[in-house]
């Protein structure tokens, strides 16, 4: 039998304890359908405290960005401002049900207008929709406008997305989830999509490429206006990926370029919190070619203002939308925080996180180039990808990552992207200061040291953390996915 | 104001080390005629001003501390336990990330564990995943298993009319092209017909039967015929259920479902105008490898210790990518955080409580409004906290009136339905008292003299 | 040189970093006093992130009633609910200001004078002061009182305090810092006040008695009445140290005993959270003899209400007033806890609260009377001392207290009350489970096995906490009291 | 609804182990004949209702959220920035006692020693306490301290009018019945005369004299010549300064102040109605062992960690029981850790950009109103945010008028000081807009000719 460090929440219960109870009812009671209702109710019974302390303790086994330098490449865990947790909250905001009048939520319909018509500057397109929960989504929301544009110019043959291999699993799987085929598309020695497998590749079935720029290796694309070029010219258009877009707030605006349609994340670029895995808000921006099928509806004024009176904000339904992708209007919560973080921070302050991010970025891969392999050896925007192998140790990424630990550091994302052996993908942030930065590139020098001197110390790690390494096979073999088990008491 | 630690003088220095003599020079391969734009963004404010600025602006909404609510239709106003955003507020849950690497990720993957168990003990099913979006989502995923299960065989999907639509329009999005045929999504279709109509529906093209429970007009039907004429012809059956009414109602697992989902917002998640909320999905182990998201596991570390790790990760993009069931990375975690601690703290006796109050706050208001003059019932079957009443004048009209005295009236069911032009859906819970409910009476009665 | 663990927020300073700053001035800029001015401001400089990742790694040092059992005894360490937490941050108290005109802060008063009310039945009083801000700060204020209800009852000859030699600290120090003498009362072999000694100290120079029941000892006077009618016979009064009153909520009102007047402490009784040292809010309540001493000023009616409009909520100044004891009103955010707190509960409630918080800790004694000396040993009320001595070992209270960390529970108070050697106090409060009881009774017994078998395990206790033993000589030799030193920079 | 986790069932067992039949039983001693009482207590509500009902109570202030504020006087509006609370509400600070386990409180500890270094740092001192109950407290505390140093044989205690009214008082009530004469402490004193005048009333028998810096009505005078002549006569001097002008102003350190205390709410604590506040207490190293209040020192673990705890404890209640210098126990420790943390995040920059702002913006308010026909300045000294207008109509009629305008007025001075009928003591912080002053010049304005 495993020790059990912490009770599960159905352990800790006890017939008859109760936590937060309601009022009695205050009219007459009306009868239940019997021949409709459940048995038991098995959940847990538990006092308030016994809740309080169970979470306490699991929150104490968690790292977090609040707690430390966390440079999980590719998502961006910079720190979240608190003010965004408290804006969030405010009852204006958070006790408004999604269907009310318009007229009563006009708060709302204001931020969020401004919201999209921010998003639209910051990254240069013609119009937004904040209805996407994720990036991920985005990505659906905006395969499903790809082909929805070539469908409604006639062009139904187009079934081929391009994807380059150092992409996202989230890129290949929302065009594979609407029954697209997947090209994949190689890199070239300096990391930007090469140039020939791409001509090659286009033809009139394609229905685009999905681009990621600054990729995932954390470079900017040296052709990626060509790229671009070479997707439109076969007729295809290009889909950004922005999960990157920190890397170029106030840099370059993917609209500018020639990309199509994009999604933000704003739980990565604009601060909102990760939540240990969610909500995320994935708003997608169009060129004004693509307007009319964003997801419906968006936010518009939908009666002008005058002198006197502010303009009334409402729903639109964009003419050819794919129709909707969630319930309601998007993650608001989320969107108040974004709508909070930008304010704060304005044209230049943005510009300075690019900068930031992209300098930090550099700063390590300066400090650590000499150490570790970096297979793509240049200037890197918000992050770059280091090979987790040491010459003459058969130390692995996993093992330097979960030595990291006893470092009291989060370690990089580990073997993505795909095409990096052993990859450590190091994304820093920009609200990290120079000493963090300079513990975290001893530490990793310091395992390199120790790889060669006590590789078990590496194999072995971590060491100081609550819990040691995960027995993957047998969580996958047993399958053990819930924890409660019908009482026996009959209650 | 931003949230950069670096002083001038580190920057430099910094720079030294990486070799350039200016930030801008870490951006050579930006095309120069599109580097740098100037964006036209209002000047940057600070933290006490965006704190005012954002207060001004929530206040430009009339919100359910102001209002009295009887609005439904899918997003609910119910009592949310103070000790729900204490735990959320706690750094260590809300500033993590994924918990990819389990050694460090404890807190979160016993969180989610739970959740999925708790999922499964609500639902009556066998597993859950780590949550969806939200309920439409989550439905449309469901289409995506039952697709895969048959490899794309079936290519039919029977939808009930009375599951929200909403839910209905986010399924035609995400199957659009797909070439699935939509059976039963029909507005017009007629909405007295029980769920063993649709059975009619059903062949053996059939991948899926989806119905709602309690529908979206808030009515309970037992679907067990109907899940037994599905299952015969080897369909599949997703029943979309609200949380709340499974504290009361038989589970749609004991009924035969094979896919449980709905949407986590009445467990403790806040209104918001919409999200973040949470979509749960449950279904039976035979289908787990089929199902999208996250998934937790229980195993042990290597120092003997029980632990939690995500497993069965092969199903996801990361691994699959384009052959993954879904493209879902980012989910609802800490919604669904919330709804653990909202499961744990009212319990087993707080979550039937709520349903009770709920189910007869309901029916005291339909049986007070059903005698009003011009208003009537329209439908008769047992229902929740939700129910439609038929009114003498445009809901529009009435819920122009129900404001003027702080009342958020129901949902105009017109907009959805042709045939219940004039019906209003109004949804009843336990943050409604009995004076609440009287003065909705008195206002309704007025409106239909005036 | 020590390991530093957490730096100081001066020491994670990093020159010309910035956290949180303030807007651009939008007036005409005035002349500073340059002849006034200040030079160097020598505060830390850290950015938002910096300052969150240190508190939350202090945080993480601290033992909390959030985390687990806190039997610390006198201090009532019960759960906090959350829900108070959240009404005392609503912007209608939170951002009221004490100088209001009180037609704008209604709301506030009514609140303060239904409290008042309140506690006046809960404990059988005639009139309750909410300006003092702590249990000591009632004290004194309670002393002041009497006396100077004996001197204006032209009795100015009173200068002794009577105190049992069980009584708290503070029941000294108040009345010593008046000038008062103390007369220490011993207790008998019961545990009660002795009525020998009592009497015999009792004349015409008695100010009155402090009187702690139950007492320190956990244990309800069995002469109660009888101590009371000695000192009234005299013509002294009786204070109430109302530390421990969470034992007599709804079980006896001190009032009706003859109590002449008694501070609360609602961040015991009452819930509102000790704060890692406060603040706390100290009450005092008042027989009728008393009222017109009480500080001023006190919150009533002052308009009175009528059919159609409410009363008129303001201050009062009581005739004889000692008066103010602070500035303002009190803690009015713990008095919003509090006021939830006993709204929720009711009178029976209240009931249950003593009744539990009795039921545990004659449930502790019962589990550990076999281990450990237990000197007055008959029924207890909310706590009981031990003694934290092993017959045949040289183990003191204070290794019991330290090795009790390493099983994850708050030690008890040590070394109070005074009158028992090696005293370990036990309150376990009534928000413990039996399963936290049978834990913590089973960890003590398992200790005294232990300090029998391997008493340098408890020597050298704690072993698992994050810091061990303290060289308290080195800290008050050396004292080092602060950590910042004149920046060298010049800035 | 209780917080008792004891099921019935436990409940009985736990009774049978300590042998008895009923919980009623284990409270024999208590006198029967007043055992049990009926509180008369209204109904115990739910969470939900109580929610409910503070809300509406707290719907019954006007708060400055939605008034603004030109009110100081002792509390003042300052912007908390959000990090603050964030802090505070971590379960792991508020909801432990005073670190007398110092292996299991290095949080507390280290955030006390900090605050302690923050405090020293502000005022130029060189040790600080661990906090008192606010800034009356500490300043009668003030006079404990230096009552004890001259051994009780110093009686007289010198205190400017120019206190606040209340620390005055405070001080009078903690001194009653101690032989002590205060001088000084007069209403209608020449209220024009600088610290100087204060001087002549310092004698051989003078212990302590107290002045504030600014003073009560907003004035900034340099102590320096004051303290030279209390000195002189050996009296210790106490300075009770405000915390935000400390970020502009030469320190009490440096002006040769014994003591300098002051009301900490400025520094991220909220108006609360008056509490709880914060007052802080920092002496010269020669006065530390007369000095009241916690006191944390920095020392070292048996694994050679730097470390702390509670020093000097030979001081306090619990060790010399009558002979302390204090009873204080329960002190303001949270509040204590909001300044800390408040001054960490604005930090040097920061403080200095608020002192400032008041400065600037007070000084614009000062010139706008004493122009005003009927109004005008009532002192010429410098002043920091805060000062006296002398008022064509009474006080409280003016604020009547503000408030109907959403404007929280001044403090009415002639309460206090019958010279000063009709003058209104007015603060400005950061918190009030260019925007803001002009209104209540309006506004005043326009009384003037009603
Ligand atoms: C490059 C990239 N694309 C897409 C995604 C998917 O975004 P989300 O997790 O918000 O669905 C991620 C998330 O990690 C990503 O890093
Ligand atoms: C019996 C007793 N009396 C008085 C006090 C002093 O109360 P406070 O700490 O609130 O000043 C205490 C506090 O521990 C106590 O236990």
């Amino acid at each position: 039998m495993a020790k059990i460090i912490e009770p599960t929440l159905f352990e800790l219960s006890s017939p008859g304890r109760t936590g937060v109870t309601f009022p009695q009812s205050d009219v007459p009671p009306a009868s239940l359908p019997e021949n409709l209702l459940r048995g038991i109710l098995p959940l847990p019974e538990l006092a308030e405290v016994d809740v309080v302390r169970h979470y306490m303790r699991l929150s104490g086994f968690n790292y977090s960005v609040d707690a430390g330098f966390y440079p999980l490449g590719s998502c961006t865990m910079k720190y979240n401002p608190k003010i965004n947790e408290d804006t969030a909250r405010l009852p204006g905001f958070a006790a408004t049900h999604p269907l009310q009048p318009i007229e009563t939520v006009q708060g709302n319909l204001v931020m969020m207008y401004t919201l999209q018509e921010w998003l639209k500057e910051i990254a240069g397109f013609a119009a937004v929709s904040l209805q996407p929960a994720a990036g991920a989504h985005g990505e659906l929301t905006g395969v499903l406008m790809m082909r929805a544009y070539h469908h409604s110019r006639g062009d139904a043959k187009r079934k081929k997305m391009l994807i380059p291999d150092s992409a996202h699993g989230t890129n290949p799987a929302s065009s594979g989830m609407i029954g697209l085929d997947i090209v994949q598309i190689p890199s070239d020695a300096r990391g930007n999509v090469d140039l020939a497998s791409l001509r090659s590749a286009c033809d009139d079935s394609v229905v685009g490429l999905m681009l990621t720029n600054p990729n995932t290796l954390g470079l900017f694309d040296e052709h990626v206006e060509e790229v671009i070029r070479i997707v439109h010219e076969c007729g295809g258009l290009v889909y950004g990926d922005g999960a990157n877009l920190n890397a170029l707030l106030g840099i370059v605006r993917p609209g500018d370029l020639g990309i199509d349609l994009m999604h933000f994340n704003l739980h990565k670029t604009f601060s909102t919190p990760h939540g240990g895995g969610g909500p995320g808000s994935g708003p997608v921006g169009a060129a004004a070619h693509l307007v009319d099928f964003l997801p419906a509806p968006i936010v518009g004024i939908v009666e002008e203002g005058t002198s006197e009176t502010p303009p009334l904000y409402g729903f639109i339904d964009p003419a050819h939308s794919i129709g909707r992708v969630k319930a309601f209007h998007g993650h608001v919560g989320m969107i108040v925080r974004a709508f909070t973080y930008i304010a704060m921070h304005g044209a230049d302050g943005l510009r300075q996180i690019a900068e930031y991010a992209v300098l930090n970025a550099n700063y390590l891969l300066a400090r650590l180039r000499a150490t570790f392999p970096v297979p793509y050896d240049r200037i890197c925007m918000h992050e770059f990808v280091a090979e987790g192998r040491l010459a003459g140790t058969d130390i692995r990424a996993l093992d330097i990552a979960k030595r990291l630990m006893d470092y009291d550091f989060h370690p990089p994302t580990n073997y993505f992207p795909l095409i990096v052996h052993e990859a450590l993908m190091i994304e820093p942030t920009e609200t990290e200061n120079k000493a963090t930065l300079d513990a975290f590139a001893e530490a990793l020098i310091k395992i390199a040291a120790e790889a060669r001197t006590e590789p078990q110390l590496l194999h072995e790690a971590p060491h100081k953390t609550p819990f040691g390494r995960m027995d993957d096979v047998k969580a996958a073999r047993e399958l053990v996915l819930c924890c409660w088990l019908p009482p026996q008491d009959g209650k | 104001m931003t949230y950069i630690p670096i002083s001038p003088m580190e920057r430099d220095a910094m720079l030294k080390t990486i070799g350039v003599k200016t930030i801008d020079e870490l951006f050579k391969d930006v095309p120069a005629k599109h580097r740098f734009p100037e964006l036209k963004l209002p000047a940057a404010v600070t933290e006490m001003e965006a704190a005012a600025d954002m207060d001004d602006l929530a206040l430009g909404n009339e919100s359910l501390r102001d209002l009295v609510s009887f609005l439904g239709a899918g997003a609910y106003n119910h009592y949310i336990p103070a000790v729900v955003d204490h735990i959320l507020r706690r750094g260590e849950f809300y500033t993590a990330y994924t918990p990819y690497q389990p050694e460090i990720a404890q807190g979160t993957l016993q969180a989610i564990f739970e959740y999925q168990s708790l999922i499964t003990a609500l639902t009556g099913m066998e597993v859950s995943n780590a949550s969806h979006y939200d309920g439409a989502t989550a439905v449309a995923e469901a289409v995506n298993l039952a697709y895969a299960q048959f490899r794309g065989k079936r290519n039919r999907v029977v939808i009930s009319p009375a599951v929200h639509p909403q839910y209905r329009a986010v399924v035609r999005t995400y199957t659009q092209g797909m070439g699935i045929e939509l059976a039963g999504d029909d507005a017009r279709a007629d909405l007295e017909a029980g769920p063993e109509a649709l059975g009619a529906l059903v062949d053996d093209n059939t991948a899926l039967v989806i119905i709602q429970y309690p529908d979206f007009f808030g009515r309970i039907h037992d679907p067990a015929a109907l899940i037994e004429q599905a299952h015969a012809r080897g369909a599949l059956v997703c029943v979309a259920a609200n949380p709340t009414a499974l504290a009361l109602l038989k589970t749609p697992g004991e009924l035969g479902a094979d896919i449980v989902v709905g949407e986590g917002q009445p467990l403790g998640i806040p209104l918001s105008y919409g999200g973040p909320y949470l979509g749960f999905f449950a279904t039976r182990r035979q289908y787990v490898h089929k199902m999208a998201g996250r998934l937790v596991g229980e195993t042990e570390d290597n120092r003997g210790q029980r632990a939690y790790v995500l497993t069965l990760t092969a199903r996801e993009q990361h691994i699959k990518r384009d052959r993954a069931t879904s493209n879902i990375c980012t989910n609802q975690g800490l919604m669904a955080l919330a709804s653990a601690v909202y499961l744990a703290v009212v319990g087993r006796s707080g979550l039937r409580q709520v349903a009770e109050l709920c189910f007869h706050k309901a029916h005291y208001a339909a049986e007070t409004l059903g005698k009003l003059p011009g208003f009537s019932l329209c439908f008769s079957a047992p229902f929740f906290h939700e129910f439609s009443l038929c009114c003498p004048k445009p809901v529009q009209e009435i819920n122009r009136h129900l404001l003027e005295h702080g009342i958020l009236g129901g949902y105009d069911l017109g907009q959805d339905y042709p045939a219940l032009k004039d019906h209003m859906l109004l949804a009843v819970t336990e943050m409604n008292t009995k004076d609440d409910i009287d003065a909705l009476a008195g206002v309704l009665a007025e409106v239909c003299h005036g």
